[in-house]
């Protein structure tokens, strides 16, 4: 399941419905926001884009890993430090496949689906990974 | 021609979320950036340098389909092309 | 936090305890029992020895890959296909540390926690790793 | 002295658990697998091959330290001391 959702993530929800008899192993990477100085971010998506390019990315982990199953939620909106930016459950047979597809797909996340952080603090804000204009 | 034009991120900041363009046909990404940047200088200011050239973290999207601005500025529009303008992604 | 226990696995209370406003990333294993033709597995274990080298191997991926949280549950006694039978969770300040320290644990513990697992079928039963005596 | 013996996984369903011997003084480890191996027939043939070498999937420890059934065999044992016998380790 892909989503992208202004709702707290739910990892259990996503644990269970990566849950298989044919599972040997299940591997989840969170992402929380992390105290940069800070008080909260914001996150926006290019929805649709973003929808389909999760979705793209799914799949090719799914192929080539021999995944049983990969969730990804990432969320939108405010977050304050502490809370989950994005979920990704992946389960197999056995854990090198498990590993090896959770982590293509945070890394093909990053580079490819349109979504943004802004970090805001007391004095100021800045959107994440963009030099100052 | 009808061209719709999103922003996000911090275009989306100058130019909002969604906008409708009216374009004369066979205008490109080029015709229309700069309509763009001549009707919102800070615009201008955020995706061209002073030469004129578009920044290298500005990133473009027809029809949810990446598009590369050092070769495809050329690109004829067509109506109702989407396009999308945004800076480098930051997800996850 | 280290365990071992005969009573089932709670994933969300080690992630729970896992979380801080330092973390951006939490990565987390889960070894679950997968349908290889039986019933049912027993999990044994050295309890004491087990315990000492689950610290010794938290301790060293803690420092190794730096991470914020290093939790290690495993589980004791009978478990059914689907059941949780590990659970690691690892906390980083970034994704390749808290990847890199589950790892680590998973394959540490697999060459010298000192545990054992029985497969149990209808019609026979068989320690895992084990050729037959 | 007394020495407490310590089973899993299959050596426990031949051995039990934990049983307690007693051995003369200076005995080592290979005396303590050699009186098992008398006592427990199915212990001789499932620790041991028929040239009478300990075979290679048994794994000892000594006062919850590893040794090497290939070095360590002869080294005495002390009052009190545990030894663990255990087929490979298969946790996770």
């Amino acid at each position: 399941m892909i989503q992208i959702t202004e709702t707290e993530i739910s990892l259990d929800e996503m644990i269970k419905r990566a849950r298989s008899k044919d599972a040997g192993a299940m591997v989840t990477f969170l992402g929380t926001v992390r105290d940069d100085g800070m008080e909260r971010i914001e996150v926006e998506a290019f929805r649709e884009a973003a929808l389909m390019e999760l979705e793209a990315i799914q799949e090719e982990a799914m192929s080539r890993f021999h995944l049983i199953a990969a969730e990804v939620v990432h969320r939108t909106g405010t977050l304050a430090v502490g809370e989950s930016i994005l979920a990704i459950v992946c389960s197999a047979a056995h854990r090198e496949e498990a590993f090896s597809g959770c982590r293509y797909i945070i890394e093909e996340l990053k580079k490819r689906a349109p979504l943004w952080k802004k970090e805001l603090g007391e004095k100021c804000e800045r959107w994440v990974g963009q030099t100052s204009t | 021609m009808r061209i719709m034009v999103l922003a996000f991120a911090s275009f989306r900041e100058i130019l909002g979320k969604e906008r409708v363009l009216f374009l004369k046909e066979s205008a490109t990404v080029s015709d229309l950036l700069e309509e763009l940047a001549a009707a919102r200088p800070a615009f201008k200011e955020a995706a061209f340098d002073d030469t004129g050239t578009l920044r290298d973290y500005v990133l473009l999207m027809v029809n949810r389909k990446r598009i590369d601005p050092t070769q495809d500025l050329s690109r004829p529009l067509q109506e109702g092309d989407e396009l999308a303008i945004f800076p480098p992604l930051a997800g996850g």
